[in-house]
Formats: structure tokens, C-alpha cells, sequence
């Protein structure tokens, strides 16, 4: 299907309903789709499972926190050693108030692929021995021990790319691929919020990184400043 | 103790002494923390190839110039670009490094077994932690190099029979570079290889828990 | 048989008919052989996305131009690129395909079983046989049409109870379009739907192993 | 490691020894090695498995069947239903010269991806209930029914690239990606045939298909000419 170009973030959501499980491409401050998240705030959306592979280190993801609309996060980085620059779902977190599974990344980003690939689980090495092993098969193939891990799916993707075309096909800049890429590939729906939107066949058919196929609907929009802290 | 107050390697040192394992030519990924300090001593000449898990391969070192939110390193810090350099998306990113095509990870630690289990990304007294990428560099670099402060703030050994953490990775560790030794993880267990200036054996081993076997050319770090 | 020797539909009829199930805007894989024909009958204002599992999506017709190698479908066949084509690796594409993003795959047919099993790859009689991409867009499309002769050259019957010949997928295949019917698959069986100009469905019944339901609304293909 | 670049195809192939498991990539007539398959065939080199999606089919690998040199072959075409255009392979094959192992393309190509990727196995619903399930383990999972999928690995792969640079980037043009990309990933030596080589930094940052990580050969070489046969 052709993708369909909405005119703002917030009615680019429409239909979005409580209890959604959404995935939120970007890292830190590579291509996160901050405009999307806004208008997914000022939508009032609650009860989310939300996975990004951040909430809360140097996202705005955190801030649908604010009015309580995150129920549970699936995420890589989520709660900090120290509560010196304490996130509000870290906050939420250590007092009981949302659930988090901790993924690692690699294993986040492999069940991801899965869910978008008809791949109904795989054998890592990752998390072997680990707290990430606990209620997962353990299946021993060539002296080695692995676990299976399962595919992840979400009802809603939430992600920017550098260059849309009319069509859907998607260019990503520099490090704004990263999760971006992959969960197009996993929802039954596909936002996309983009620098610029071109005219279908400006884009290079050998350097598209999301075909249009995984694309449902576009809305073009500055990105959101993003400060460097200083870390 | 008779070592304590001693002086001790500074981070920056440490790191030069991890960049000295590191052969031409090798793909490295170096962890948030310590780790990332490790870039500034590697020599041009030596053409490593930085490995950045959030999709990067051949980043330099620090940018000193204008942010851009889409150049950043796996810690968020802004990066500049070798030529060469090449871009992909997460899942690409972590078949390069559980597939093996990673030749180093430097990781900073919190707790290493004498077999070479790693713990460094919950202090469960303190509640909470984060994984990222470290489970899956722990089980897929090649060679696994923990860049860590040898004991607590407190001066407990991070060095241990056991890791009482929670794991990152079990028997993943290949070498342990410290402020006060190069610890190297092998089938029978642990060999000192190094003492920081000033430091004997004995003494690094009195802050050790894990027994520490000497090895026959054990020497003082070269810095 | 009385229905000996009346007319069937051309190949080119049959991929016209299967053009008609193609909604706008979808994705779609032509198969090697008669499935390939499909796409001259796809008009182009209906934004039909075909995709080819050697790693394009969005290719036109056939090219009458110079051959470029590097320009084949899946059948190695010379193809126009429409705009808005992109191309990606075969990992890629399976998971294209695999993961339910393909809405149509058309594929030819040996047999198909009241079931909705497909064989389509291999004629043990004759022995051999390649599975190619055929497995994968079975349980991966959306929806199956097979496309293929209602009977074999020496007249059996091609739609049986059950297939005799090495399966390509179980259950698979929603709708078989024939050069004598159009028969839905249904969890009850078969549903004869349309029948071709001529033939009544009686005949169609008569060279079908498998039960045939009647539709409702029954009538000829229109063409 | 730095890509070495190779003066000739024959110099690119050092030290393969017979018995070597070797994926060749490319697609029928799209990207194959062709330089590198007719520089194994001089070369002699015998007792091989080949990894490919085809054999036979409008591709030149066929021809190391010539000199026997092909052991077993896993592939997704190898075997034509009718001998009318009999490759050396199948006549071999139908003699029971050649072992075969048939492989759906995309399972081929998921466990290529596998191989190159860390991962020791994977659930696919392709191939349930069809002679590809013989012998391989069948999962149930959420009321389906899944075939664990193994890793495949080779000591060498033969790819063919458009571009590559002189640290090993490479790009492929138009439909050439195919196989070749997943190939470079799953391989202890990969080794490749480029149309062109330029300076390192030449190819987008964007665009490189494959990273130079993956890449241990090169040696510049014009396509060898194919003809489409007119099927």
C-alpha cells in the first residue's frame, strides 16, 4: 500500500488506542521520532508497553512518564545504577509503578528482526548464566548452551527517517538508522516522522533502508533539538 | 594494609595500557566509561576500526566540533568519522558482534570470577542497572578486555572467587587491565602478568580475592 | 468425457483472471511460469507493488531493452524498474516474505489438496525437482493463489483429496484459478465459484478429484 | 583487517584446499563470482561442498562439476523437474555422483544470516509438513507448528561486488545484493571479485552494503559476460 501523508504528528496517530503495545525507534539522540512521542503525549494514550531501546538516557521518551501513560517498557537501557539523574520512568520503576523487561540490545534488536521476519524464535548466547536466562529454554547444540528467545511484535511503530518518499521508501542518515530500520519491519502500523518528504523515485533504489512496503503513513517534521549533555 | 595510599594508575593510564593490546588492523568496540578513553591512545597508523554497537564501523575519536544528535557513539557522545567509515541498523549491528567479526570489546567491570565471569552492570544494593550491548559483546568479541579500578572505593576486591553481581556474561573475560595489574584469564584460572610502578606482586595480590597465579616473565607495566 | 475437447482458457486468460484478485496498492509475488504473465495484466494505475524474491520491490514489466544482468527477477528474467524501486539483500527478502508483508504471492501448481496443500516443485515420476522461494511465499504470503491447468496433459485431475506428489506447503493456498474454474479454499473444503465460459459445473466437478461446493452466486468468469 | 587487493583471480584463491566448504554468491545471472569460479576451476581444487541458491541454473558454477570437482551442493535450485537442459550437476546428481542437500531459498539465506550472526538456530514455519522437515526438530509454538533451522558457515566465500574500496567496503548494484551480502558475513576467508576499486572514503557512508569487517580479498575484474537464455 501506498504510504498516506498526514499533515502533523498529532493526526498522524489517529486511531492509537489505550493499551497499545508501540515500538519507538532512535538512540539517545540519533533519530528519535520526538515529534511523534510529543503528539503521543498531548494524545493522552495510557496504559502503553513501550520498546525503545532507551527510555529515560537522553530520549523524551521518558517524558510520557510525566502523565503516567507508560505502563511497562521493554528496553536495554531504562534505570540507572545511581539515582544522581533519576528518569521519571526510573522514578515510576523503583517505586513499583511500571514494568520493565530488560533486554539486552543485541537480543532486543534480534527479536525485533524476528517479529517483522516470520521468524518464530532464535538461539543466542547472549544472557547465558545470566538473570536474562531466567524462565527461557536453555537448549545445549555443539557444547554450548543457548536460549531461545522470542520474536517481538508491537501494534504501532514510531520512527523517524532522514528522507521519506511519497511512496513510503526510507532514508536514514549517518547513526539514525539504528532501531528505526528495524522496527518498521515489526508493527501493524508504521509512522513515520521524516526530515523531507520527496518525490517517489528521487531516492536511490540501491541506498533505500526501509522499502515502502513496511511503511504506512508519513508526516514530514524538523527534528526536535536534542542538546548534548556532556557526558 | 601496607599498600594503601600508594599511588595508583589514573584512568588515562589505564587506557593507555589497554590500547597497547590492541593489534593493527583489529576491529574494537570500546564500552561507555573507561573503555571509551581507550580511542585517544591508539596511534592513526595502527588503522583500527572503531565498532560502535548502535550502528557504526570506523568512527574516530571525539568530536570537537558542532553536535550532530545522528553522530553519536554507543554512550551518546558526538564522534567523528574515518574514511571508510559505514553506517547500518541495530540488528546488523549485533550479528557483527555476536557473529565473531569484532576481534576486541573493552568493558568496563565491576566484578571478575577467577573464571573469568564478568559482572558490571548492576550493583544490586543500589537497585536497578542497565544492560545495552555488554551481554552480547560479553559473548561475542573475539577477545574480551575488562578495563576496571582493581577494588571498591571502599578497597574491596573486584577481583573474586565468585562475582556476587549479577552476571553479564559467564567465563567471557580474557584479560583484566587495572590501576594496579594485568590480570590475564586462563583455563586453570588467574596469572598476574603485570604490577602497576611501585607495586609488588604480593600486594596486588593482597587486594585480589581470586588466587593469582605469578607468571614467569611477570614484569612492571610499561607505560 | 463429454467435457473432452471443449475449449479451456489460454494461459494469458487464466493470468488475466488472477489479475482481477490483485487489489490496489498490494504487494505481490509472481511466481516462475504462468504466474510471471500476471503482471502484463496489471494496469498500472493500480499500484500494484511486485516484488521478486531475489531482492526487488517494486519492478515493472518485462524489458524489451538491453539485458542487464544485474536486472533479472526471480525467474532470472530481464525486468523495468518502476519508480519508487528499491533493493535489498536475499536475508531481506525472505523476511519480507516470511514475515507476512507480502499480501498476494501467485504461484504455479501441480497439485492442490481439499485442504489448501500445495505441491508444486517436484515430479517424483520424473525425479528432482527445486524448491527455490516457493516454500517460503506459501506460509509467508498472505494470501496464496495458485495459478495452473485444471488437469494434467493426459487429463487427472491437478485439484485431488490429497496430493501425491512432495508437498511445497500445507494448507496454504486460499484460491486456485484454472483454465476451467475458480475454486476457493475454505476451512469446510472447496467452493467452486466461477466456472469457465462453457463449462458447466458438472464438468468442472467431473475432472476434480476433491469435493466441490457450489457457491451461491456460481457464474461464468468474466474475462 | 584491511582488505588485501589481489593482482589476479587465481592469486585471490591461495591456500584453499580441497575439501573446502565454499558459498558462492550471486543470483542466476545476477553478481556471480564468475571470475573466481572459473579461477577455482583452474585452480583444481576438489571434494567441495558449494553453497548457493543455484546450480546450474543460467550460473557457471556448474562448470566445476566438469573435473568433478563438486562433492555435495546445498542449494535451492540445483535439480530441473525435466532433463530436457540437463546441467552437469544434475546429470551427476541423478547418477548419484553429487550428494544434495535442497534448501528453500529463504531458509538458505536466514541461515547464511545465522551463520554470519551468532545465532545457533532458528524456528521457521517454511518447510512444515514437506519432506524439508525430515530429519529436523519440529517446535510447537502459540497453536504452530515450527522447524528449527540450523547455521550454516563456510571456510571460504566467493562474492562479487560493483564497488569496493581499498579497507573492504563494498556495494552492490541493482539485484546484485542478493546472496553476496549474506555470504560475506558467514565466512572465515571472503573473498571478492569487484568491477571497480576506489580510494577508501569514495563509497557514501550511507550506502555501503557491506561493511569492511566482512571483507578479507579483493581483485578487480570484469564481469564475465552472460547472455540471457530467452526462457
Amino acid at each position: 500500500m501506498t504510504a498516506t501523508i498526514y499533515e502533523s504528528p498529532d493526526e498522524a496517530l489517529e486511531g492509537i488506542e489505550d493499551g497499545a503495545r508501540i515500538m519507538v525507534g532512535g538512540f539517545v539522540s540519533a533519530a528519535s521520532p520526538t515529534n511523534l512521542i510529543f503528539a503521543l503525549k498531548r494524545r493522552g494514550t495510557r496504559e502503553l508497553t513501550v520498546m525503545a531501546t532507551n527510555i529515560g538516557f537522553g530520549d523524551r521518551l521518558d517524558e510520557l512518564c510525566e502523565d503516567r501513560q507508560v505502563s511497562k517498557a521493554i528496553a536495554s537501557f531504562a534505570v540507572r545504577a545511581s539515582t544522581a539523574r533519576e528518569s521519571k520512568f526510573e522514578a515510576q520503576y523503583r517505586r513499583g509503578e511500571v514494568e520493565l523487561e530488560l533486554v539486552p540490545q543485541g537480543t532486543l534488536a534480534e527479536r525485533i528482526r524476528a517479529g517483522g521476519a516470520g521468524i518464530g524464535g532464535f538461539l543466542t548466547r547472549t544472557g547465558v548464566g545470566t538473570q536474562v536466562a531466567e524462565g527461557k529454554e536453555v537448549v545445549n547444540w555443539e557444547g554450548e548452551e543457548w536460549l531461545l528467545e522470542r520474536p517481538l511484535r508491537a501494534d504501532v511503530a514510531l520512527i523517524r527517517a532522514h528522507r521519506a518518499d511519497r511512496l513510503g521508501n526510507l532514508y536514514y542518515r549517518l547513526a539514525g538508522r539504528n532501531f528505526n530500520a528495524v522496527m518498521a519491519t515489526a508493527a501493524d502500523l508504521v509512522i513515520v516522522e521524516a526530515e523531507e518528504i520527496v518525490e517517489t523515485g528521487e531516492l536511490p533504489p540501491d541506498a533505500i533502508h526501509t522499502p515502502a512496503v513496511y511503511v504506512d503513513r508519513i508526516v514530514r517534521c524538523d527534528a526536535v533539538e536534542v542538546r548534548w549533555d556532556g557526558r | 594494609m601496607a599498600a594503601e595510599g600508594k599511588a595508583r594508575l589514573t584512568r588515562e593510564l589505564v587506557a593507555m595500557r589497554v590500547a597497547r593490546e590492541l593489534a593493527p588492523g583489529s576491529t574494537v568496540n570500546l564500552g561507555v566509561g573507561l573503555p571509551t578513553l581507550v580511542g585517544a591512545f591508539v596511534p592513526p597508523e595502527a588503522n583500527i576500526l572503531l565498532q560502535s554497537e548502535n550502528g557504526i564501523l570506523g568512527y574516530g575519536g571525539f568530536s570537537e566540533e558542532a553536535f550532530d544528535p545522528e553522530l553519536v557513539n554507543a554512550g551518546g557522545q558526538p564522534i567523528r568519522l574515518n574514511p571508510g567509515a559505514s553506517f547500518f541498523d541495530s540488528a546488523a549491528s549485533f550479528a557483527m558482534i555476536r557473529g565473531g567479526h569484532i576481534d576486541v570489546a573493552v568493558l568496563g567491570g565491576l566484578q571478575v570470577s577467577a573464571r573469568g565471569d564478568l559482572a558490571n552492570w548492576s550493583v544490586p544494593e543500589r537497585g536497578g542497572g542497565s544492560i545495552g550491548g555488554a551481554m552480547d559483546l560479553a559473548v561475542g568479541a573475539r577477545c574480551l578486555i575488562v578495563a576496571m579500578e582493581h577494588t571498591t572505593k571502599d578497597g574491596r576486591p573486584r577481583i573474586l572467587r565468585e562475582c556476587t553481581y549479577p552476571l553479564t556474561g559467564r567465563g567471557c573475560v580474557d584479560l583484566i587491565v587495572t590501576d594496579l595489574a594485568v590480570v590475564e584469564v586462563g583455563p586453570a584460572g588467574l596469572t598476574l602478568r603485570e604490577v602497576a610502578p611501585g607495586w609488588a606482586p604480593g600486594e596486588v595480590a593482597a587486594v585480589t580475592d581470586a588466587p593469582l597465579a605469578l607468571a614467569e616473565d611477570l614484569r612492571e607495566m610499561e607505560l
